[in-house]
């Protein structure tokens, strides 16, 4: 979030803070869901916050980040207040757009976290468009798409690579690799690989194995940012991940018969976020403190009335 | 007779046009995976196997386009969409391609292609995942659009559109899917194209459409405690439309309300108000009334929601107002059993 | 009509497409972050005329050719919007709009709302329209109902060049949200005069957005609701009904998604009848539509059922003898007249032969 | 290749060639109220594809379909009465130049909205696995269509699902009037494809007889293999993206560059061939006119056939009351 290089542990603290934050807000948001006052549906990113910390950490503050509906982690790591978060979730006035857009379309866009699409892949032109309004507007701006593999399936996808790469526009292209669409695989789905065909098109691409590595992946995107600071042109980073959750909800799903719990605890023994107990001891009270008070934030304010019903229409 | 609910209705049409006609399939993203579509494709690929019943890429508009050259070549396809918002990705195959194929080739083309799409509120689906569209499909010539909103019209409408030589938009309003009535075993079509008369009553009628149908019948059970007698018809095929039927009721009722599943403005209920209004000039005691959704995008909180979507109560207070009767007391009357039903998240 | 071309200046002459281009020329020059993107604007067709040596003057950052990626190019208009930009988006058919209703809907139409007022997406979405000949099932929808069925959208259908300066003026300098224009291919030829008094950009500094619709012709016997060239055969045939006594009121829809409803009812109350001639086909349309205005408000007022002229509900076949069957053209605009105004058939008014509309734009190019 | 395979190929080449010609003769007179977009120089690719399918192929062509319609149907007699409007066309006349079909003979049809087409022929290609037909689809389509997203949906969902297919890009560098260079933002686009499981072609030879080879290996592979082909065929339109003007009459594109191609025409190229090969000038000159008066029959006939009367506008909305 700042130019300044900091001193690395505090740069490690501050990451993993985010990405605990992250993991503690989804954990009460599951403990909250069976009693309803959460009625939005959610798609978690357990397993998948060091992804979005690494990425936004290099950004500035006017960079500009889209989402997809599995976008609490982006809006959390790009600094998204969090009371508004919870009221947005609760579905309260004091959301962060009323209660009107709940758990799929999260935004700030005073902290460049520019909203997201409950269809699949339908941001990545918004931000290819953004970033040739950055290229008209001279604005030195970095534009960054988020999205999930089964996005690369959507000719819209490749519409957009083109149009970036042919435009050789400021655009990085993060492609959150968890392996599944909903509830189908990599198999079932591609006849291709992602990062080949990226290159292809022109636009220089880096994949990354350990999803769990929020300092790696910090690294990577910093270097990829400069890149396109530099040159204007867009970049590609693909990260293996993964969904610890159901596609949609609280639950885990391994009983569904369609991946193996095996996968699940070879990830948990790697997380950071399990496994790093210090910093878990130190931060939880201080983060636990901070989600009561955006729980009761939620609780406390008021419905949205009849009249916002027909307000931002046109 | 035994009773099924909706979905399962719906899965039984499938199930027996499969084992019928071997070129029958059903495919969509997510239909053959655990969740199986609420339901409604439980079963299909272990019967059938990965050939007749499989999972498909992210690619709305080409797996469109995909069912229809299948249909082309000798093959029954059903394509399902778990929300009808993802059919605007494949707008283009279902407008510019599909409806006008038959036409474009002199008529020769037969395209036995069903697309199943859910329509319809869960909780907080909100803008991107509570549509219907109803009219966008029903405004474009070449296209049949059905809306079952029983569990033996499920079953008979899915097996009439199986067996159809023309395209036929197949609209669930998910809600509906836990609807339970006794079906008949037997695999017979009820004819595309016909209305039916839910229930008779002299005062007025009531034109509902899916799931509004549930909300209708509702507010006649209500009214008719105090003493008035609503006719609910359930048009079941919104194109081709049987103007018939609605326009004999409005003619011995002569008052009107038409309840959509939709937004009111430029809509399915703009048609049925225009056409009835046609027909019936002369004998209408009343503007025809239109009961829909309010003209915004789907909020996701339930607080508006509740504004958002009509229900009986807004059905009882139109016909208290075009009747001039009541105000009836509805103290204890639950008007949200359905809303307070639904569990999340999905 | 009749005046002589010497009795008229140039300055109060123009065509469909000399006002479309000046438009998007205007919006170049008044405003930095107005940008034109589309597939075809930079090729010396410049979309029928309308951006002709507009990349040249402006560059290739201002105006954008794209690859054919109808879904993709209103995404990236969108971003752009979302950016600062202010972006035209060019189609130079409806039809391929299709391709892009994703975006058109399931985004565009409700960024606004959908996040609660958080942001702005100011746009403006050009599709072209209407028959020329042959153009067939894939070439000539005019889908302004289903874009008018969606909040968050203003669709605009404009019939004049006056109408096409005073609505885009306004809506790229002042609207904050999507506008989808649907501009009917047979008009860009055509010259129209317009008052003497030219009111762009004024009307959009009178703060009076031009999304609503609009007087043309007063008349005592029959209101005539018109969108796009409809407007103009309305004023044809109201010319050559009037010495029959048949005085005809037309009111020019204009914007399909913000019908002026006591426009609409204060002239049927007066007419008692009602005609309504849309570009599309009339089920769940805007026929549909204006019906329901009066049939749910004040259906008392007609002393006639509602007729309505749109395309047969049909694709669009190409064959010229069915493609004139399948359009309305101007008989059977006076029959329908006559017979809702007199209650059948005038045998001493004149009805034109079957020569198709476009016949008659092939050859007739103004002044209107 | 025989002189008798060589002397078909050139039957089909030169028939497409002389519809066209004649339409470029007669359009001006206005009885063809259709906007035609025109093969002419790019006929070798659907002449020699049909032919090698040898009747086993099922197409799907774009707006420009003339070349692909004649070359799988010869059928010029419909041809001609569909774009004059006439009851005897294709579709009534209902359908015009962009929508030419047959599907009994195996063209299932034209689009006008580019690269739609493409999905349709990965469907109609799995009924054909699924039923055993034996029949292969071919998919035409231009460079420009592969900028539409559904182009890459389709190649992805062919490979996933191993259906032999053909895809075929008539590369003739414009899309609409906008050049390549213009519209892609990358190097190569058979370096693309090739990332699918899929085998990919590339030909710049604009002569029949190579393609009709390529295609030969390239189906039998396929076959083997189990999966699609995508063929780059580099070509050029002699016309402009729509109606008769020569392209390059227009300021878009350099006058020589389409010169450079006529000078290796794919019919005249042809013909010489079977020269060389031993035909004789007298029987090749009686076939081409046979051909131009089997034309002038088609198009007489056309014309004196009735335009379709009023109910014939409603007929085809649907199958079932059709």
């Amino acid at each position: 979030m700042t130019d300044v290089t900091p001193d690395p542990k505090d740069r490690h603290d501050r990451l993993f803070r985010t990405a605990l934050l992250i993991r503690l807000v989804e954990e009460r948001i599951i403990d909250l869901y069976p009693s309803d006052c959460i009625q939005s549906p959610v798609h978690l990113s357990i397993g998948q916050e060091a992804v979005a910390v690494g990425v936004c950490e290099p950004l500035q503050r006017n960079d500009l980040l889209f989402g997809t509906y599995r976008g609490h982690a982006y809006y959390l790591a790009r600094g998204g207040d969090l009371n508004a978060m919870f009221a947005e979730l609760f579905g309260k006035i004091g959301g962060v757009s009323k209660g009107k857009a709940g758990s799929m379309h999260l935004a700030a866009p005073a902290v460049g976290m520019m909203g997201s699409s409950a269809v699949v892949a339908s941001a990545i032109p918004h931000a290819v468009g953004a970033a040739l309004a950055a290229r008209v507007r001279n604005t030195n701006q970095v534009i960054v798409t988020a999205f999930g593999d089964g996005a690369t399936e959507e000719g819209v996808y490749h519409e957009s690579l083109n149009f970036a790469a042919l435009h050789g526009l400021p655009v990085l292209f993060v492609c959150e690799n968890n392996g599944l669409a909903v509830h189908a695989s990599l198999a079932e789905r591609q006849a291709y690989r992602m990062i080949d065909q990226a290159r292809l098109y022109g636009i220089p691409a880096e994949t990354l194995t350990d999803g769990w590595d929020f300092l790696a992946i910090a690294d990577a995107t910093d270097a990829l940012v400069r890149e396109i600071r530099r040159d204007g042109r867009p970049r590609y980073l693909e990260v293996a991940t993964y969904r610890s959750r159901e596609h949609v909800g609280p639950a885990e799903d391994f009983g569904a018969g369609y991946r193996r719990r095996i996968g699940l605890e070879d990830w948990q023994d790697r997380d950071p976020l399990i496994q790093d107990t210090d910093r878990i001891a130190r931060l939880t009270p201080e983060i636990t403190a901070e989600i009561d008070r955006a729980e009761a934030f939620a609780r406390a304010s008021p419905w949205p009335e009849h009249e916002d019903l027909l307000s931002d229409v046109v | 007779m035994r009773r099924l609910s909706f979905a399962e209705a719906v899965r039984e049409a499938m199930v027996q046009e499969m084992e019928r006609d071997p070129t029958v399939f059903v495919f969509g993203i997510g239909v053959p995976s655990h969740a199986k579509i609420f339901g409604t494709t439980a079963g299909l690929e272990e019967q059938f196997g990965a050939e007749r019943c499989f999972d498909t890429p992210i690619s709305e508009e080409s797996m469109t386009g995909f069912a229809l050259g299948a249909a082309l070549r000798g093959l029954r396809p059903v394509h399902v969409h778990i929300r009808v918002d993802f059919l605007l990705l494949a707008m283009n195959q279902l407008v510019n391609m599909i409806s006008c194929y038959n036409y474009t080739t002199g008529g020769r083309t037969p395209i036995p292609l069903v697309i199943r799409a859910i329509i319809g509120r869960g909780w907080g689906q909100g803008a991107q995942h509570s549509k219907s569209l109803i009219s966008y499909f029903t405004h474009v010539p070449g296209l049949k659009v059905v809306a079952p909103t029983t569990p033996v019209d499920a079953k008979g409408l899915m097996i009439a559109a199986i067996r159809s030589e023309d395209p036929v938009i197949f609209l669930e309003h998910r809600w509906l899917h836990w609807a339970v009535d006794a079906v008949p075993e037997d695999a017979a079509a009820s004819p595309i194209g016909t209305a039916r008369v839910l229930r008779r009553g002299r005062d007025l009628t009531v034109v509902a459409v899916s799931w509004m149908v549930v909300e209708a019948m509702h507010a006649a059970d209500i009214l008719a405690r105090h003493g008035i007698e609503l006719e609910v018809i359930d048009p079941r095929t919104l194109a081709p439309l049987d103007v018939d039927t609605l326009a004999a009721s409005v003619s011995r009722t002569r008052t009107c309300i038409v309840a959509d599943c939709d937004w009111v403005f430029s809509g399915f209920s703009a048609e049925l108000a225009a056409s009835i209004t046609e027909r019936c000039f002369g004998q209408l005691t009343k503007p025809v009334r239109r009961l829909g959704w309010a003209h915004t995008p789907c909020p996701t909180v339930r607080a508006l929601e509740n504004v958002f979507y009509p229900n009986a109560e807004t059905i009882v207070h139109v016909v208290e107002d075009m009747l001039g009767c009541g105000p009836f007391d509805l103290a204890g009357v639950d008007f949200y059993n359905h809303e307070n039903r639904f569990k999340g998240p999905f | 009509m009749d005046e002589s071309p010497q009795a008229m200046t140039a300055a109060s002459i123009q065509t469909y497409r000399d006002a479309l281009f000046e438009a998007m020329e205007q919006a170049l020059i008044r405003h930095d972050h107005t940008v034109i993107i589309g597939q075809g604007v930079t090729d010396h067709k410049g979309i029928f005329g309308t951006t002709i040596g507009l990349g040249e003057r402006f560059g290739p950052r201002r105006v954008i050719e794209t690859p054919l990626m109808e879904e993709g190019s209103l995404g990236i208009c969108l971003g752009a919007a979302l950016n600062g930009l202010y972006p035209i988006n060019t189609h130079i058919r409806a039809d391929f709009a299709f391709l892009a209703m994703n975006q058109m809907i399931n985004l565009a139409a409700k960024y606004r709302y959908m996040f609660g007022g958080l942001f702005e997406v100011p746009m403006l979405v050009r599709l072209v329209i209407g028959r020329s000949w042959g153009q067939g099932a894939q070439h000539s929808q005019s889908p302004q109902s289903m874009f008018a069925h969606t909040p968050g959208l203003v669709v605009v259908m404009p019939s004049t060049p006056e109408a096409i300066r005073e609505t885009y003026a306004y809506a790229i300098a002042h609207h904050r949200g999507p506008v989808i224009s649907l501009e009917h291919r047979l008009m860009y030829e055509l010259a129209f005069r317009s008052d003497p008094a030219p009111q762009s950009p004024s009307a959009s500094q009178s703060g009076t957005p031009p999304f609503t619709s609009r007087l043309e012709r007063r008349g005592r016997d029959v209101t005539i609701v018109a969108t796009s060239i409809m407007v103009l055969e309305a004023k044809r045939a109201a010319e050559r009904l009037a010495p029959h006594d048949i005085e005809c009121e037309i009111i020019d829809l204009h914007c399909p998604s913000h019908p002026d409803r006591d426009l609409i009812l204060d002239s049927v109350a007066r007419t008692g009848k009602l005609l309504i001639a849309d570009t599309s086909w009339l089920a769940y349309g805007v026929a549909a539509e204006v019906c329901r205005i009066v049939a749910g408000t004040a259906p008392h007022v007609l002393t006639a059922p509602v007729a309505m002229l749109g395309m047969q509900p049909a694709p669009c076949p190409t064959a010229k003898s069915l493609e004139d069957m399948f359009y309305p053209n101007l008989r059977d605009l006076m029959q329908a007249i006559v017979r809702l105004v007199t209650g059948g058939d005038n045998p001493a008014i004149d009805l034109p032969d079957e020569r198709s509309m476009a016949d008659f734009y092939k050859t007739f190019r103004g002044p209107f | 290749m025989s002189i008798e395979l060589g002397f078909a190929l050139y039957k089909g080449l030169y028939l497409a060639r002389r519809c066209e010609e004649y339409i470029v003769r007669h359009y001006p007179d206005d009885e063809m109220k259709t906007p035609m977009h025109m093969s002419m120089g790019q006929e070798a690719i659907p002449v020699g594809i049909c032919h090698a399918l040898a009747g086993k192929a099922d197409i799907l062509a774009t707006y420009r379909s003339h070349a692909p319609f004649l070359a799988q149907t010869g059928d010029h007699g419909r041809f001609f009465a569909e774009l004059h409007g006439r009851v005897t066309g294709t579709a009534d006349g209902k359908s015009g130049s962009m929508h030419l079909s047959a599907p009994e003979a195996g063209m299932l049809g034209a689009t006008a909205i580019v690269g739609s087409n493409i999905s349709v022929a990965v469907g109609a290609a799995f009924a054909n696995e699924r039923l055993g037909t034996g029949r292969t689809v071919v998919a035409f389509f231009g460079d420009g269509a592969v900028d539409e997203g559904t182009f890459w949906e389709s190649i992805n969902v062919a490979s996933l699902f191993r259906l032999p297919l053909l895809f075929v890009c008539e590369d003739n560098d414009y899309a609409v009037h906008t050049p390549k260079s213009l519209r892609r933002g990358y190097a190569s686009l058979t370096a693309i494809v090739r990332g699918f499981d899929c085998l990919v072609y590339e030909d710049e030879s604009n002569d029949v007889e190579t393609i009709y080879f390529l295609t030969r290996e390239a189906i039998a592979a396929a076959r083997e293999r189990r999966c699609p082909v995508f063929f780059n065929l580099k070509c050029c339109r002699y016309l402009d993206h729509i109606g008769i003007a020569p392209d390059g009459d227009a300021c878009y594109r350099e006058p020589d560059d389409v010169q450079s191609w006529r000078a290796r025409d794919c019919v005249a190229t042809q013909r010489a061939r079977l020269i060389r090969r031993g035909l004789s000038e007298e029987i090749l000159a009686d076939h081409e006119q046979a051909t131009d008066r089997a034309i002038e029959i088609s198009i007489a006939q056309a014309l004196a056939a009735s335009v379709p009367a009023p109910d014939r506008l409603y007929r085809g909305v649907f199958h079932e009351t059709s």
